[in-house]
């Protein structure tokens, strides 16, 4: 277990509880998709995995010991665990070369070795070649493909040991979108990464990862082995989800009514029941202890089994 | 390093590719050209005793003619020579405290921005406060209690005119804090001062540049509406000054047109060209403007 | 008769860099009631080519061909006649409908608006009918009242569906109109949208990069690369059993949960779609195709008929 | 101040994130309590800048004056009494701080009640047609921007607004009033009525007017030029918005997509400006009421100013402040109501 999350939760202000007691951990070498609609909590924790937010409860621990919020552990921290953001033109400075943004996290970790063998390695790497062609280059000059795999590159340089990738691959070019998941399943292969994938893309789960856990309403609802959760979903959120997934196979979609529910209003009971098409009179009141987030496949849900 | 260099080149190699396509930008920049040869040449080519009142050899009032191009004053001085003089005053006035009113805005307007916490919410007020009170009579007091000279104009426009750029910085430094790529750097491990260095200053700088010009013009205004009250170096004249002088003399109610029309069409060609070319900046840099 | 038709249809942008070609020669007809997908990728000219329809396009662009709505061009008509066109027999679902609609006006005056224009009912009328509307596409009655930044994604998608519909025009086009949305809301959306445009018995031309979305929704789907239709079809079939290389790679980028195939591996397609000024010869597809031989960088593809509303342009594959 | 950058920032601004959940009443409340706030400071500012300042207050007060022996004591018995005592002395009336004019030798308060209404007058006339004209030249101009009409105007409005305006006020003045460039002088040389007219008989009420036509002309050039920058930048932002595409594809006529949804959403920003610019109107009342010797509180300014008369500057610049502040409340309470997307 290289990262793991126990009992995380995050609030905003008084009310808004984004996160809301939740276990994850993460193996290392495999990659976890982390799947759900937007606002159900599934950023803040990555966030938060990452540092850069302060959970109000629970810890965060990386390699066993729990993380630490100074200045100095944090910034020891991040050369560890790294971000690759969801619109690789926002995530590049528009007034920094290729080289300044793939040398930043050189030059702020102040990593020995000549800085520019350092970018050249960690451009070919992700398959920018030759990398020199790229040094002088502006984001705006790059395709969408291109600008990700520099943020992918930046992040490399620092050889940390965990990606967490938000939502990677969804302001891209459906073509251009295998050739960046490919990547990162060949980066896993060679650099023996952990890699965590936000996102709300079921088909990229089934692509890439090797377990998936659903978030709702900052809880994990359902999480195991991609192959049999995405294959036979047991809770009923994680059913509606895999009806709305455009392919003409499906016939029957489960079109859940009303909007992405408010973390700041949280239902009691099952948190689910009032969007629930299955609920019954004891999901209104039953609390639903928290998932371990282990390897097994494990189901929040009153009515697991019975249906 | 060679890579930062180039960039930077490659940068400015850019920026004055676009101005240069800028028509009304490009003229802005040469009239301000030729105010700033005459500001420069003016000490050396006009003998301090063309400006005495004491040794002034014109008659008084006297309209144009060919030893006087643009007559002369109530003193018998050449109108032509007092404004070619007052130039260097203006602009080095205006110049002088717009970078007052550069620093104290960028550097308020960074920290308000980027920080959160009580702090901030402190600059914020005192910048408000600022943009809230009304700038002359604020001037006015100041510069009444401080007496008139040159050092004072030049501190009282820079402190009371700083708050707008530090609005629009912030404002600016706000909507870069909420860009990915700042995530990303706190993500690589970048501390306050790094992030403020490296992502925001550089992305606020050519708005700021942009500012400078628009709010050199605003000074320059602004310090000829204060000689015109009487608050400028009276040793010093600006064009601002020669106004009140003509105004206080009875230029107006003589019909002495060259007294007062040339050092106004001054100010305004200043003005505009400072404007101009600061307006054409700004469409270059503005981040709405492209894409 | 086909209710819409664009022959050959060319629109080029003005830039600092010359003509741009977005849209190199399309032609499409949609048939009364019929929906139509039009599947590619950002820049390939599908949102352009709708705005042909309703010669919205800013005045940077030139356009040459027809768009014949009923009969008559589109792009040579009179203002008037235009604007008569306009709302009442084409109407369109913008793709961010959060800066589509008015912010400081209501959403009942915002629906009122065309309605009133072209009289489609009697001005006493008009409350009960945007009442209807909203009804229509799901929607309290306090809506009325809101103004859209009051409104969620969601709904603000389906204010703009309601007033696709004020007019009961023969023709909706929708351009992306679930892209920001959620997939829960999504197929809350598109679901309330075919279900009318099916119900009402309008044409529709259905824009998105999803070959999924489309393939569930729309009757027929034109798919286009780089300004040019690359392969059109029956959507199922197109989506079943795709021809042209491109449209194997945008089926495969989303691919079917539970297929064995896809699990590891990605499908993806080599280097970027090109940009406007720089499209390569002969087959545009070329540098990324898979197939691709030598001389499809020099002769342009044919069009090769394989029946059954099915056409696909390529050197290499049919007959 | 240029209210064109003012514009350029409201757009960036993020909005709602800290509004978001705060209801209207405390919205407006949180506003009330600001503007006090600023007042509060304006008149720390004025009780401290002249106590605190190095050097002699006394000195300063009676810069280069001969004073009354026996007033000048009772000011320094004044001076030497506890901080705090005299600053509640202070609060008790700000206009007079305890101290007469210098010159007048009369509470200042007196004074400047004689010198408001001239002012009202003269800037309300002049604010109301240059909103009216400016709006309609930058509403002409940003619909089409790059037009005739439009290099025209924004040529000469971005030359007025570089017009020191006292200098334009000259130049009329010169023109208009003495007579030059063989044009005779038609309008009064200063003023706001001629001796001997009574104020309250039509014939008087003219006579007013004749006297503002000139004064009035100048502050409306150079008010106007502002104005119509403001809103022509309003206006040329609207028409990049979806909306006004979804207008034009509804088949609304060029003319009614501008009517009906452009302008009324450019007028919301740069109403606002025009309430906020305030301060930068009140700047052109003090060298304009100079120049044509209007007896308003700008006139009253410079006679205080080349006293100097600091009692009386510090209550003008009281005065304005306060006017300012209002002004400014009144713009964010106008906004909170009209905009919908403040309010929510």
């Amino acid at each position: 277990m290289i990262l793991s999350a126990r009992d995380v939760a995050v609030t905003f202000g008084r009310q808004t509880r984004a996160v809301d007691g939740v276990n994850l951990d993460l193996v290392k070498g495999e990659i976890v998709a982390l799947v759900g609609e937007s606002g159900c909590g599934k950023t803040t924790l990555a966030r938060s995995l990452l540092g850069l937010v302060r959970p109000s409860r629970g810890v965060i621990s990386f390699e066993g010991s729990p993380l630490e919020y100074s200045t100095r552990r944090l910034k020891a921290y991040r050369s560890q665990v790294q971000l690759i953001l969801q619109d690789p033109l926002g995530a590049l400075n528009p007034r920094h070369t290729v080289y300044d943004a793939v040398a930043e996290g050189v030059r702020i970790h102040g990593i020995p070795g000549d800085e520019k063998q350092l970018v050249s390695a960690a451009l070919a790497r992700v398959g920018l070649r030759p990398p020199e062609q790229f040094f002088l280059r502006y984001p705006h000059e790059l395709s969408g493909g291109q600008r990700q795999r520099v943020v992918i590159a930046g992040a490399l340089i620092l050889q940390p040991r965990v990606l967490i990738a938000d939502e990677p691959v969804s302001s891209l070019d459906a073509s251009v979108r295998g050739e960046i998941l490919s990547l990162l399943l060949r980066l896993r292969e060679e650099l023996q990464l952990t890699v965590l994938v936000v996102t709300h893309d079921l088909g990229l789960a089934w692509n890439v990862a090797d377990r998936v856990a659903v978030m709702y309403l900052g809880r994990i609802v359902e999480c195991g082995p991609a192959s049999e959760v995405l294959t036979n979903p047991q809770h009923p959120y994680t059913k509606a989800l895999m009806s709305v997934v455009p392919d003409v196979s499906q016939k029957d979609a489960i079109v859940l009514q009303g909007e992405a529910p408010d973390a700041s209003r949280i239902p009691a009971g099952c948190r689910f029941h009032p969007r629930c098409p299955v609920a019954i009179d004891q999901c209104r009141t039953t609390m639903i202890p928290i998932l371990v987030g282990s390897e097994g496949h494990e189901v929040a849900c009153l009515l697991k089994g019975k249906s | 390093m060679s890579i930062a260099t180039q960039r930077r080149r490659i940068a400015l190699t850019r920026f004055w590719m676009s101005f240069r396509h800028d028509r009304t930008g490009m003229i802005g920049l040469g009239i301000l050209g030729a105010f700033i040869i005459v500001a420069v040449l003016a000490p050396i080519l006009i003998p301090a005793s063309a400006l005495d009142v004491t040794k002034a050899d014109g008659g008084r009032f006297q309209p144009p003619s060919l030893a006087y191009p643009l007559g002369t004053d109530d003193s018998g001085r050449s109108v032509l020579l007092l404004i070619a003089s007052g130039t260097r005053i203006s602009l080095t006035v205006g110049i002088a405290a717009t970078i007052i009113s550069m620093v104290i805005g960028t550097t308020v307007g960074i920290m308000a921005g980027h920080f959160r916490g009580p702090g901030s919410h402190a600059l914020v007020g005192v910048t408000d406060w600022f943009l809230v009170i009304p700038f002359l009579p604020l001037a006015i007091v100041l510069a009444t209690v401080l007496g008139p000279s040159l050092l004072n104009l030049i501190i009282v426009i820079g402190v009371t005119s700083w708050a707008g750029t530090a609005r629009l910085i912030r404002a600016q430094t706000l909507s870069i804090e909420g860009r990915p790529y700042l995530e990303r750097a706190k993500a690589l491990g970048a501390g306050n001062w790094f992030q403020m260095s490296r992502h925001v200053l550089p992305n606020v700088i050519p708005l700021v540049l942009a500012n400078t010009t628009l709010t050199v013009a605003i000074a320059i205004l602004s310090e000829t509406t204060l000689s015109f009250l009487g608050l400028g170096d009276p040793m010093a004249p600006s064009w601002g000054a020669i106004l009140d002088n003509a105004f206080s003399t009875g230029a107006v109610s003589r019909g002495a047109w060259w007294f007062v029309l040339p050092p106004g069409l001054c100010v305004i060609a200043v003005v505009l060209s400072f404007t101009l070319v600061g307006r054409a900046m700004e469409r270059i840099v503005d981040p709405r403007g492209r894409d | 008769m086909s209710f819409l038709e664009f022959c050959d249809v060319h629109v080029e942008y003005a830039s600092n860099h010359g003509m741009l070609p977005a849209v190199r020669g399309v032609s499409l007809a949609v048939e009364p009631g019929e929906t139509l997908g039009i599947a590619g990728e950002s820049g390939c000219g599908k949102s352009t080519l709708a705005a042909t329809v309703l010669r919205l396009l800013p005045e940077s662009a030139a356009v040459r061909g027809k768009v014949l709505i009923d009969g008559s061009d589109v792009l040579t008509m009179g203002w008037g006649q235009l604007r008569a066109v306009r709302w009442s027999q084409a109407a369109i679902v913008f793709q961010g409908a959060m800066h589509a609609l008015n912010p400081v006006q209501r959403v009942r005056d915002q629906l009122a608006e065309p309605i009133r224009l072209h009289r489609t009912v009697p001005s006493s009328e008009v409350g009960e009918r945007v009442r209807n509307l909203l009804e229509q596409v799901g929607l309290a009655k306090s809506v009325t009242k809101a103004y859209p930044n009051e409104l969620s994604g969601g709904q603000r998608q389906r204010v703009m569906i309601a007033m696709a519909l004020a007019c009961e025009p023969d023709l909706i086009i929708a351009d992306e109109p679930t892209t920001a949305l959620d997939v829960m809301v999504q197929a809350q959306v598109l679901r309330v949208l075919t279900g009318l445009v099916h119900d009402l018995n309008m044409g529709m031309i259905l824009i998105s990069h999803d070959l999924g979305v489309l393939a569930t929704t729309c009757d027929r789907i034109a798919v286009m690369y780089a300004g040019r239709i690359v392969e059109t079809g029956v959507a199922r079939e197109l989506f079943d059993a795709p021809e042209h290389p491109y449209t194997r790679a945008l089926a495969a980028a989303f691919p079917r949960i539970g297929d064995p195939l896809a699990r590891y591996a990605p499908q993806g397609l080599p280097g970027d779609p090109p940009s406007l000024g720089d499209i390569p010869t002969g087959c545009a597809f070329h540098p990324r195709c898979a197939i691709a031989i030598a001389s499809c960088s020099e002769s342009a593809p044919r069009v090769v008929e394989l029946g059954h509303h099915r056409t696909v342009v390529c050197n290499l594959v049919g007959p | 101040m240029s209210l064109i950058q003012e514009v350029a920032v409201g757009g960036n601004e993020p909005q709602g994130a800290s509004r978001r959940g705060r209801s209207l009443g405390l919205t407006i409340g949180a506003k009330f309590l600001r503007a006090i706030v600023t007042l509060l400071f304006v008149i720390l500012f004025n009780f401290f800048l002249f106590r605190m300042l190095p050097g002699d207050p006394i000195g300063l007060y009676a810069r280069g004056r001969n004073q009354d022996a026996e007033q000048m004591l009772e000011l320094r018995r004044l001076l030497n009494r506890p901080l705090w005592e005299q600053f509640i002395n202070y609060m008790s009336n700000p206009f007079s701080s305890g101290i007469d004019s210098t010159r007048f030798s009369r509470p200042v308060w007196e004074m400047i009640g004689e010198r408001v209404w001239p002012t009202v007058l003269l800037l309300g006339t002049a604010v109301a047609l240059a909103a009216i004209i400016g709006i309609w030249i930058g509403t002409r101009s940003g619909w089409k921007p790059g037009r005739k009409f439009d290099r025209v105007s924004t040529g000469t409005t971005l030359t007025l607004y570089a017009m020191p305006e006292f200098w334009l006020g000259m130049l009329l003045l010169m023109v208009f009033s003495v007579g030059s460039f063989g044009i005779p002088g038609f309008f009064p040389v200063g003023g706001i009525v001629s001796p001997g007219v009574d104020t309250s008989t039509p014939i008087g009420w003219f006579n007013v007017l004749w006297h503002m036509v000139l004064p009035c002309a100048t502050l409306t050039l150079i008010y106007l030029a502002d104005y119509s920058l403001v809103m022509r930048a309003s206006l040329m932002d609207e028409r990049k918005q979806e909306y006004i595409g979804l207008a034009r594809a509804k088949g609304l006529r060029d003319s009614a997509v501008r009517k009906r949804h452009a302008v009324p959403n450019a007028l919301l920003p740069t109403i606002t400006l025009i309430f906020l610019s305030l301060g930068f109107v009140v700047t052109g009342a003090i060298t304009v009421e100079t120049v044509f010797s209007w007896p308003g509180l700008g006139l009253l300014s410079y006679e205080a100013l080349r006293g100097p008369d600091i009692p009386l500057l510090q209550a003008i610049f009281l005065l304005f402040s306060i006017a300012v502040i209002c002004a400014n409340l009144i713009a964010e309470l106008l906004y909170v109501l009209i905009d919908p997307r403040v309010r929510s």
